[in-house]
């Protein structure tokens, strides 16, 4: 039975997802703990996975029995393991936030969010590229439906350009996939990786353009410049907790790049090794500059932590495209620490804006959030997310610089992080004089368009989030050694392609 | 009329079973069971769709009346072959107004699709409680003779056939 | 032996010094509840005893010995919680807890009833504990992470009074500028931890050639003085800590006194050996200082606020001691030393004085106060002697420290030939300072007292409010009067701490004769003595200068920073739709294109099929469809109609190119979709003008054409190649391994189920969002065409919609049985039932329909992928894996041989999730305009 | 001889094709675009079972079906929407 | 297969074609709406009929058994047709879809 | 037959991006819609051309590549779930926002204004198909 702890993952939320469904005419009561259950056993599960491979290394569950390259084969290697975990630790607080009331401002928010874990989790798992595709399709139909939870103007305004991009993105992802199968004739990556290593000369062109082309695909779901312009009005105006969950969201683009960029760009490619690192590096630091803009420039909470998105974005990607183990192991930190913390911040933006009931989160309006508890729970967040000690983001961002070096060309960069760290500060310190110090006390029950059903939202789970960052820095060690380890296997992928490929072509079938 | 419970409709039935062996394509022992089960089955399942079934009073004579018609329906096209390629100054097209005695539903649908399959004639409307047709003719140099023609040769053995 | 090993007990001592105040935070937050002198008291507890724990260290500290503690953290990092004591660090804590015992008593009678203790005294040794890892730190970013953490409680404690705007604004202007400076000296840090190869300060400490020696030098300079400067109000970045006077008095007494401002000195000590000595330190670190010095003496003179001039002053008194280590000798960094000591001795009873001053009469305003000595004498004579040690009087502290210095100042080369510069200035700086302390303690407590407060009159504070300031003005006497007696071992052991090579000897009396610097005290105080006489002349000419306060300039400038960052980053993301699928459409295509550019071998050796005509035909008019659809996008239904004629084309090619199960699916997506299009477009309006410029048409249209040119390029190029792929194991295995012929179906099936899962998945949620969507959605169309009077169910349609339930139901199972074998299955199978039962929404409406049909959709999905998951994990149970298929032949009498396959039943699942979900969607979208059922006319 | 009629039979097929493509762009009426649809639709079912035929497989014989079956559907629905904006009610 | 099928079938195909081929002649032709209604729908159904006509005569002469299956087709397509072609004409009757002058008499409308 | 097949891929991907490139939704979804047809082609081509060789075993001699016949299938069944998905959505916004342009442009972030539902651009409402006669077509 334990051999199909790697596909629980997948099947577990999908299980829980379509009972919810079976019943979806039930109460909240009942579909509330079914979807936090669930999301723990998720959690446990994920964990077992990474304790696994950290023992064992890279596990490979072969779908159908039919063996790879042939059939479809989930791998769960350190990346994945890490993922899954990430994942289910940021599911339970947006669940525990979204039951205290918002569930009930849509239809099925239970089950999607088990359908939204199923496609991130089958998309951190899968080992084949159309698969990947499939599951991204999943994960974003999925993320669809929430983004517009509990409607309203912005919502669907923003969920407009966020599907209709998404859209292109997933003709695009169609057409690089096409392409890869037609020159290399197979879709297992390790596989693939195997054949662009042997790539005749004449080819290599056709498979940099696919590479290019998928590098578009997932920069456009990682929202980079000049691909990411959707996110700030998505992220601003989603839900809370959903926007919190969407922290995730914009971390499957990089974890397919770094998945399958380097697997299939990796040192074996040859001519194509480090494809398209230079040019993300310069589209990076662009997006750094651009966010730390929208950071400076916004004028309410959410639309600040969007932008902070758009920044940690451009500082993960400058990250990646630096290649090293180093800069890797640094940018996977960075990536654990600011899903959760940008997540940690929507949860307490959420608590803020129920608890202001009109003004919401802006910063133009006079009404402070009387909670010592929600002050210090965003002091916290906002120095986590600024890069400020004692919290990850300061290990994050140490770490990313050290990482890319100190000779001239790494000026911008340095420049760039030390600006968002700043913009940062002044940004957090201004919307915390706003929304905490400035102002008569705010009362959500004298809002006009609150009513007796305004949902409230609880401070706990951002809570539970904050507590993460502070075990990211106290815990730091082991984790910086997962990662590190982590670094060099996606660096040195034949362990990987090892585990898929054992005995190429055995005939399966029961 | 209600149908029995256990055969809502035995002309779909049966219908429902050459369809299948149509579609089986071989007349295998598989096939017709399977054809069998599913001819009583389907027709059971979807009665709340069908409430009203057209009786059929003579199969022999609806088969002698699809003869006639698919005859027409070859005829009849060799005569628009020569109208559709012929100069179109030529045409004499007219709106036809066809009263009928028909009272089923099912009945005037039979007839409203003939006299549409039929070349040079369409039914573009049926009047209020189908008391009459809204027909357009490619070719109607005498229209008063062509209803005439129209309920003798369709109305009048449909008639038969369901009322 | 100069750093020695300390003794292992003293270690953890070490931490505990630091850990108190941070764990002690807790204290006065839960004794909130409990009262002020609860409060007060769980906040000086913890601080005592970490003093207590300090005070043990002294005999090893004055030995000469360096106690250092560690723990291993974030090695990969380079950071490890190693604290260290030394002559430096253990003078520092000192300040740091004894004056934090003071404000902590003071801070206790000082805060109003209404005032929060709990949080105050929280943030106060929050704050506390940040300092105190500062001065402990032994590795470099802990040093920064501790400095960061400063900044941020100090934010706190400087906004404590929140509701004022002054506050706020102070409190953000400090952190602007501290937490600037933080980065860059985290950036300073991280730079030198690179040339040395170690955080360690020891190790850094030890590497001071190499570290002046190296390229970086200069960089590293600048950004560890950034944070220096800007901590320590250093000119150009003075301006925050006057604005940071709106913190309650004891906030101010601490920080501008022994804390927070001295944190930058302290990293100029500290760093001292690794970075001074070289001209650029003495040109940077002397010039700021000097015009520190004198900008800061001199405006304090302008200031009418008590607290606004003892703020500039302290800015002037901490110029004068960044200028101190600027000179670099030996002597100067003794007098450094002696002069923060001093400093925060006679600044910090200043600070209460005028904290007592506010409270016992409302104003700080020292145009609005006089006379005061008759109603708080005793105050008055504390404040007295704090301000003489201010104005560096002989018998008090200031006046020794102030002497050194004016004796390192004679000694001054950094300017070269400009040497005489630095003297000058320090004796035009001396009196001023002079001047405002005369200033502050006559117009506050001599000169006539003003009407309104002879209404008021205020009286003594509590006994022991009074009491820090005595404590506080006592050293200041004793240190002036005994000073080798007081301070002198301390002050060696810092020294040797600081410059990391013995102390020089150096002598503090009281009396060394009339030297340069007794003759330059006297200069400045008669010029002291001058600019008070001339004082109100100067303020009046103060008054006209066309000076701004910085607090709004900084305001401004922040704002305008938010304000055209704001305006920039919306004009790139401006919200256009258009732009974004622009730059996503050029990335897609620019980034292949590069790879593409002059590439040779775009047409691959493999055999071309001859074309065929009718093919060519159908080419044709797929294309003709296409490009109509797109000039008639305006008029959108026949623009629809054109663009189903394209998908039937599509389907048709499959079927021409041997795909017949694609051309069924194409062929059955087509119709559903058709008709679900028609049902969208009765809620968009019919026809939509265009608004778009020519040149924009022309520009999307080229853009259009090349992106197109290029897929079908690519397209052709592989389509010219040869191709070595999988797929021949399917074509094998499809029969043995899948028991199927149709090789499709069984990847479908079998070998790809799992991405059949997934897309089966995707529908469902699709069909889920949807109803998410149209939820409690109800739609008036936008107006109806003309002939809406007619029959909505034309009598013929519905008739013919009745059989064909049945008879499509049939066509239905017949495709999902063979699908297996033939062309067919469970995806096309559930189209034609979608259909078939469209029809009869089409045909008798959805009310009509959905009595009939009785079909609660969720559960039908749910069941469906349940059901597609059950067949799958069922292999479990044989020991295979998920999804693993079996099949047999069965022989069934009658029938003959029947071949199962578990993928059918997996199949089966596909059939109901398409049926519910595409009925979800028709059905839900069908009632959103419906009528409701009541008035539904009977048909 | 079938082998010589089938191209024929497939140009004049295409010829039909053609012409319907020429009415679907030309219009004038919506009507007339539907109805030119619906005749591609019916003509494809001859051209796919003519290309039965020339191949000698009845493979694609369901697809010439399924249009019979359901081909109408769509020109129903965007009838009924020209006469009502909503086909179903 | 004798060369009576064969002739039978290619006369079949022929016929087909040629009636399909008239009927969108009819459709690309003929001067208004409801005349060009004519040629399609019965015209195109017919030319189908005999090609799948031909279909059957082919299948059952080239593979074993008789080959029916494609009469299905006939019979679905003479259901469907006559439906399409009323709806349409309905519709374009209700949107006032002009017919040449010489058309004789006037159509009601509800 | 493979440059039929390019030019074909070709045309549809330009229309279908010309049509994408438009400002209302309609046009958009048209779009979206033609370039699933592009893409879908584009992936089936992958696997090469073949003729008389359906991929089912026993009924033709040579068999075309099935993999991507398969993918397609996939990538129809997936393009339809979003094509109905994003219909609804453009009805949905069309309700929502009352306009039915891609864009937005009241500045939703712009405190206030959001709550009361203002458009900084008027938006012109687009004609009903009740004065826009036989879907706005000229008359001949
Ligand atoms: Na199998
Ligand atoms: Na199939």
């Amino acid at each position: 039975m334990s051999q199909h702890l790697l596909i629980l993952p997948i099947l577990l939320p999908l299980f829980t997802g379509a009972v919810l469904l079976l019943f979806s005419g039930a109460r909240l009561a009942w579909k509330r703990p079914v979807n936090l259950v669930a999301s723990l056993v998720l959690l446990l599960v994920s964990v077992l996975l990474l304790l696994r491979v950290t023992e064992a290394g890279t596990q490979v569950y072969v779908l159908g029995n039919w063996v790879a390259p042939f059939g479809i084969v989930l791998v769960v290697d350190r990346l994945s393991a890490l993922m899954l975990v990430i994942t289910a630790v940021l599911a339970i607080p947006v669940i525990l936030a979204m039951s205290a009331g918002t569930d009930r401002t849509g239809q099925n928010f239970h089950g999607l969010m088990q359908f939204q874990l199923m496609g991130l989790n089958g998309a951190f798992l899968t080992g084949d590229l159309f698969n990947l595709f499939v599951f991204f399709e999943i994960l974003l139909i999925a993320s669809y439906a929430l983004l517009v939870f509990g409607g309203g103007r912005a919502r669907v305004a923003a969920s407009m350009h966020y599907v209709i991009l998404n859209l292109f993105g997933s003709a695009l992802f169609v057409i690089a996939v096409g392409l890869l199968y037609g020159v290399t004739g197979t879709l297992n990556m390790a596989d693939m990786a195997l054949r662009i290593a042997a790539l005749p000369a004449e080819d290599v062109a056709l498979v940099r353009a696919a590479g290019l082309l998928l590098l578009v695909v997932f920069a456009l779901k990682a929202a980079l410049l000049p691909l990411g312009m959707w996110l700030p009005a998505a992220y601003a105006s989603a839900a809370a907790p959903i926007a919190a969950l969407f922290a995730i969201m914009s971390k499957v683009g990089l974890y397919a790049i770094f998945r399958v960029h380097g697997l299939l760009f990796g040192e074996m490619a040859g001519p194509l090794a480090g494809l398209g690192q230079s040019l993300v590096w310069w589209l990076a630091l662009a997006t750094m500059l651009l966010g730390i803009l929208g950071v400076l420039g916004a004028r309410d909470l959410r639309t600040l932590l969007a932008w902070q998105v758009i920044v940690s974005v451009g500082t993960l990607m400058a990250g990646w495209s630096l290649g090293t183990q180093e800069a890797w192991t640094a940018a996977l930190f960075y990536m654990v620490h600011s899903t959760w913390m940008t997540a940690a911040l929507f949860l307490i933006a959420g608590v803020v804006v129920a608890r202001r009931g009109d003004a919401k989160d802006s910063f133009m309006v006079d009404a402070r959030v009387a909670s010592p508890a929600v002050g210090l729970a965003f002091i916290a967040g906002a120095v986590a997310l600024a890069g400020l000690p004692p919290l990850s983001g300061f290990v994050g961002k140490a770490l990313l610089l050290q990482a890319a070096g100190f000779s001239g060309d790494m000026t911008v960069f340095w420049v760039l992080m030390l600006c968002a760290g700043l913009a940062g500060l002044l940004a957090f310190s201004r919307a915390g004089t706003s929304l905490f110090w400035r102002g008569p006390v705010a009362d959500a029950t004298t809002a006009t368009t609150a009513s007796t059903d305004q949902p409230s939202m609880p401070l706990m789970p951002a809570l539970l989030l904050l507590a993460m960052s502070v075990l990211l820095v106290a815990g730091g060690g082991p984790i910086l050694d997962y990662l590190a380890a982590t670094a060099d296997a996606l660096l040195q992928p034949t362990e990987l392609i090892r585990a898929v490929l054992g005995d190429r072509y055995l005939p399966g079938g029961a | 009329m209600r149908a029995r419970s256990w055969l809502p409709h035995p002309t779909l039935t049966l219908v429902l079973f050459l369809i299948w062996l149509l579609l089986m394509n071989s007349i295998t022992p598989g096939a017709m069971v399977l054809g069998a089960l599913l001819a009583w089955s389907l027709p059971t399942l979807t009665r709340a769709f069908w409430p009203e079934v057209p009786q059929v009073n003579s199969s022999w004579k609806m088969l002698g009346f699809i003869l006639m018609v698919l005859g027409d329906i070859v005829h009849a096209n060799l005569v628009a072959f020569r109208l559709i390629l012929g100069p179109t100054r030529k045409l004499h097209p007219a709106w036809i107004e066809m009263p009928i005695d028909l009272q089923d539903k099912f009945a005037v649908t039979i007839l409203a699709s003939t006299i549409s399959l039929t070349p040079g004639t369409v039914t573009v409307e049926v009047g209020r409680g189908h008391k009459k047709l809204l027909i357009h003719a490619l070719n109607a140099e005498d229209p008063v003779a062509l209803v005439a023609h129209l309920k003798a040769r369709y109305e009048t053995p449909i008639r038969e056939i369901f009322e | 032996m100069l750093l020695g090993i300390s003794h292992r007990e003293s270690m953890l001592n070490i931490l505990w010094i630091l850990l108190l105040p941070l764990l002690g935070a807790c204290l006065p937050l839960m004794a909130a509840r409990l009262g002020r002198a609860w409060c007060a008291g769980l906040t000086v507890l913890p601080v005592l005893v970490a003093l207590a724990l300090l005070l043990g260290t002294a005999p090893a500290i004055l030995a000469g010995q360096v106690l250092q503690f560690e723990l291993p953290w974030l090695g990969q990092l380079g950071l490890a919680l190693a604290l260290r004591v030394d002559g430096l660090s253990w003078l520092f804590a000192l300040l740091i807890l004894g004056i934090g015992v003071l404000v902590i008593l003071y801070a206790h009678y000082y805060l109003d009833k209404n005032d929060s203790g709990g949080r105050f005294f929280a943030l106060l040794l929050l704050f506390m504990g940040a300092m105190l890892g500062v001065v402990l730190s032994d590795n470099l970013l802990l040093l920064v992470l501790f400095w960061e953490l400063t900044s941020i409680s100090s934010f706190l404690l400087i906004g404590y009074w929140y509701q004022d705007s002054g506050a706020r604004k102070g409190a953000r202007m400090a952190l602007a500028v501290t937490g600037a400076g933080g980065l860059a000296l985290l950036a300073g840090m991280l730079l030198l931890g690179h040339i040395v190869g170690s955080y360690a300060l020891g190790d850094v400490l030890a590497a001071g050639d190499q570290i002046r020696a190296h390229a970086l030098y200069p960089l590293v300079l600048v950004l560890v003085l950034l944070g220096a400067f800007t901590k320590s109000a250093q000119f150009p970045f003075h301006f925050w800590l006057p604005h940071a006077m709106s913190a309650p008095t004891p906030v101010s007494a601490y920080l501008h006194s022994a804390t927070m401002v001295k944190a930058g000195v302290f990293l100029l000590a500290r760093f001292h050996p690794a970075l001074a000595g070289t001209e650029m330190w003495g040109l940077l670190v002397t010039g700021v200082g000097l015009a520190t010095l004198l900008l800061g003496a001199m405006t304090a003179m302008f200031r009418h606020d008590l607290k606004g001039l003892l703020a500039f002053s302290t800015i002037s008194h901490l110029g004068l001691i960044t200028l101190l280590f600027g000179l670099n000798t030996p002597m100067a960094t003794v007098a450094a030393l002696f002069h923060i000591v001093n400093h925060a001795t006679f600044k910090a009873s200043l600070f209460m004085a005028a904290g007592i001053i506010d409270h016992e009469t409302g104003t700080r305003d020292m145009r609005l106060l006089g006379g005061l000595r008759r109603y708080l004498p005793y105050t008055a004579v504390l404040a007295t002697i704090a301000a003489g040690a201010m104005a560096g009087v002989p018998l008090l502290n200031g006046f020794l420290s102030k002497e050194m210095f004016f004796a390192e100042t004679v000694q001054a080369r950094v300017f070269g030939t400009w040497h005489l510069l630095v003297p000058v200035i320090a004796v035009i700086a001396g009196g001023f300072s002079i001047a405002y302390s005369l200033r502050f303690i006559r117009d506050v407590f001599f000169r006539a007292t003003p009407n309104w407060l002879e209404k008021k009159a205020p009286h003594e504070p509590p006994r022991y409010m009074r009491v820090p300031v005595e404590v506080l003005v006592v050293l200041c006497l004793a240190v002036g009067i005994v000073p080798m007696f007081m301070v002198g071992g301390l002050l060696s052991v810092a020294a040797t701490a600081t410059l990391g090579e013995p102390a020089p000897a150096f002598d503090l009396v009281i009396w060394h004769g009339f030297d340069t610097a007794l003759q330059m005290s006297l200069v400045a105080m008669v010029l002291g003595l001058v600019i008070y006489h001339f004082r109100r002349r100067l303020h009046a000419w103060h008054e006209r200068l066309p000076l701004r306060d910085v607090r709004f300039v900084f305001e401004a400038a922040i704002q305008g920073l938010g304000r055209v960052s704001g305006r920039l980053a919306n004009s790139v993301v401006n919200g256009s739709l258009q732009r974004y699928m622009l730059l996503l459409l050029m990335m897609a295509f620019l980034l292949p294109a590069s790879a593409l550019w002059a590439w040779p071998h775009w047409t691959g050796s493999r055999a071309l099929m001859p074309v065929d005509p009718v093919t060519a035909v159908g080419v044709f008019i797929l294309c003709a469809s296409a490009i109509g659809t797109v000039m008639t996008h305006h008029y959108r239904l026949a623009a629809l109609v054109q663009l189903s004629a394209v998908g039937l084309m599509v389907a048709l090619a499959f079927a021409r190119f041997s795909a017949p199960d694609l051309a069924l699916t194409q062929i059955s997506v087509e119709i559903v979709t058709i008709v679900f299009l028609m049902l969208a477009l009765y809620f968009l309006p019919q026809y939509a003008g265009n608004r778009s410029s020519r040149g924009r048409l022309i520009r999307d249209a080229g853009i259009a054409s090349v992106v197109g040119a290029g897929v079908a390029a690519l397209a052709w190029a592989v389509m010219t190649r040869p191709l070595e792929s999988i797929s021949g194991f399917f074509l094998e295995q499809s029969v043995p391994g899948g028991g199927g012929t149709n090789v499709v179906n069984v990847i479908l099936v079998d070998f790809r189920g799992f991405d059949t899962f997934g897309e089966i998945t995707v529908l469902a949620l699709a069909a889920i969002g949807i109803y998410s969507l149209l939820d409690g959605l109800r739609i008036d169309a936008p107006g109806r065409p003309p002939g809406q009077l007619i029959n909505p169910h034309p009598m013929i349609m519905t008739v013919v919609s009745r059989p064909m339930l049945p008879i499509a139901l049939a066509v239905a199972l017949y495709i999902f049985l063979r699908g297996h074998n033939l062309p067919g299955g469970g995806f096309i199978a559930g189209l034609i039932t979608a259909v078939a039962l469209i029809l009869q929404f089409v045909g008798n409406g959805v009310n009509w329909t959905q009595d009939r049909m009785r079909m609660r959709y969720h559960p039908v999905l749910a069941s469906g992928l349940l059901l597609a998951l059950a067949t799958g994990v069922g292999s479990w149970v044989f020991g295979y894996p998920f999804l693993t298929s079996a099949h047999t032949h069965v022989h069934v009498p009658l029938i003959g041989d029947v071949e199962l396959a578990t993928a059918m039943l997996f199949d089966l699942g596909v059939y109901l999730v398409v049926v519910s979900a595409t009925l979800l969607i028709i059905g839900k979208l069908g009632s959103i305009s419906a009528v409701p059922k009541s008035t539904e006319a009977s048909h | 001889m079938i082998e010589l009629v089938i191209p024929i039979a497939l140009t004049m097929m295409s010829l039909a094709l053609l012409l319907n493509l020429f009415r679907l762009l030309r219009g004038p009426e919506i009507t007339d675009r539907i109805l030119a649809l619906d005749t591609m639709y019916i003509n494809s079912i001859a051209l796919i079972v003519l290309y039965g035929i020339q191949q000698g497989s009845d493979l694609v014989f369901e697809a010439a079906m399924l249009i019979a079956v359901m081909g109408f559907l769509g020109t129903v629905a965007v009838a009924k929407y020209l006469l009502r904006g909503d086909i179903i009610e | 297969m004798n060369i009576i099928t064969e002739a039978i079938i290619a006369l079949l195909l022929l016929a087909g074609a040629s009636f399909a081929l008239v009927g969108s002649i009819g459709l690309a032709r003929l001067p208004d709406f409801f005349q060009r209604l004519h040629g399609p729908t019965k015209a195109t159904t017919l030319g189908v009929g005999c090609t799948v006509l031909a279909s059957a005569f082919f299948f059952s002469s080239t593979q074993d058994g008789l080959s029916l299956h494609e009469i299905l087709i006939v019979v679905f397509l003479f259901i469907t047709a006559p439906v399409s072609a009323h709806t349409v004409a309905r519709a374009a009757l209700h949107r006032h879809v002009k017919t040449t002058e010489r058309t004789q008499g006037e159509p009601w409308r509800h | 037959m493979e440059l039929l097949m390019a030019v074909s891929i070709g045309v549809l991907t330009a229309c279908g991006i010309y049509l994408m490139l438009r400002a209302r939704t309609f046009p958009v979804v048209m779009g979206l819609m033609m370039l699933g047809y592009a893409v879908n082609l584009f992936l089936f081509s992958m696997g090469r051309l073949a003729t008389e060789a359906p991929a089912v075993i026993g009924r033709a001699e040579t068999h075309a590549d099935p993999l991507p016949q398969a993918l397609v299938l996939t990538a129809i069944v997936i393009g339809f779930a979003m094509t109905a998905y994003v219909v609804i959505l453009i009805i949905r916004g069309r309700k929502t926002l009352e306009h039915d342009y891609v864009d937005d442009r009241v500045n939703e972030r712009d405190h206030g204004v959001a709550e009361q539902g203002l458009s900084k651009r008027a938006v012109p409402m687009p004609p009903t198909p009740a004065s826009a006669e036989t879907d706005g077509e000229p008359r001949p």
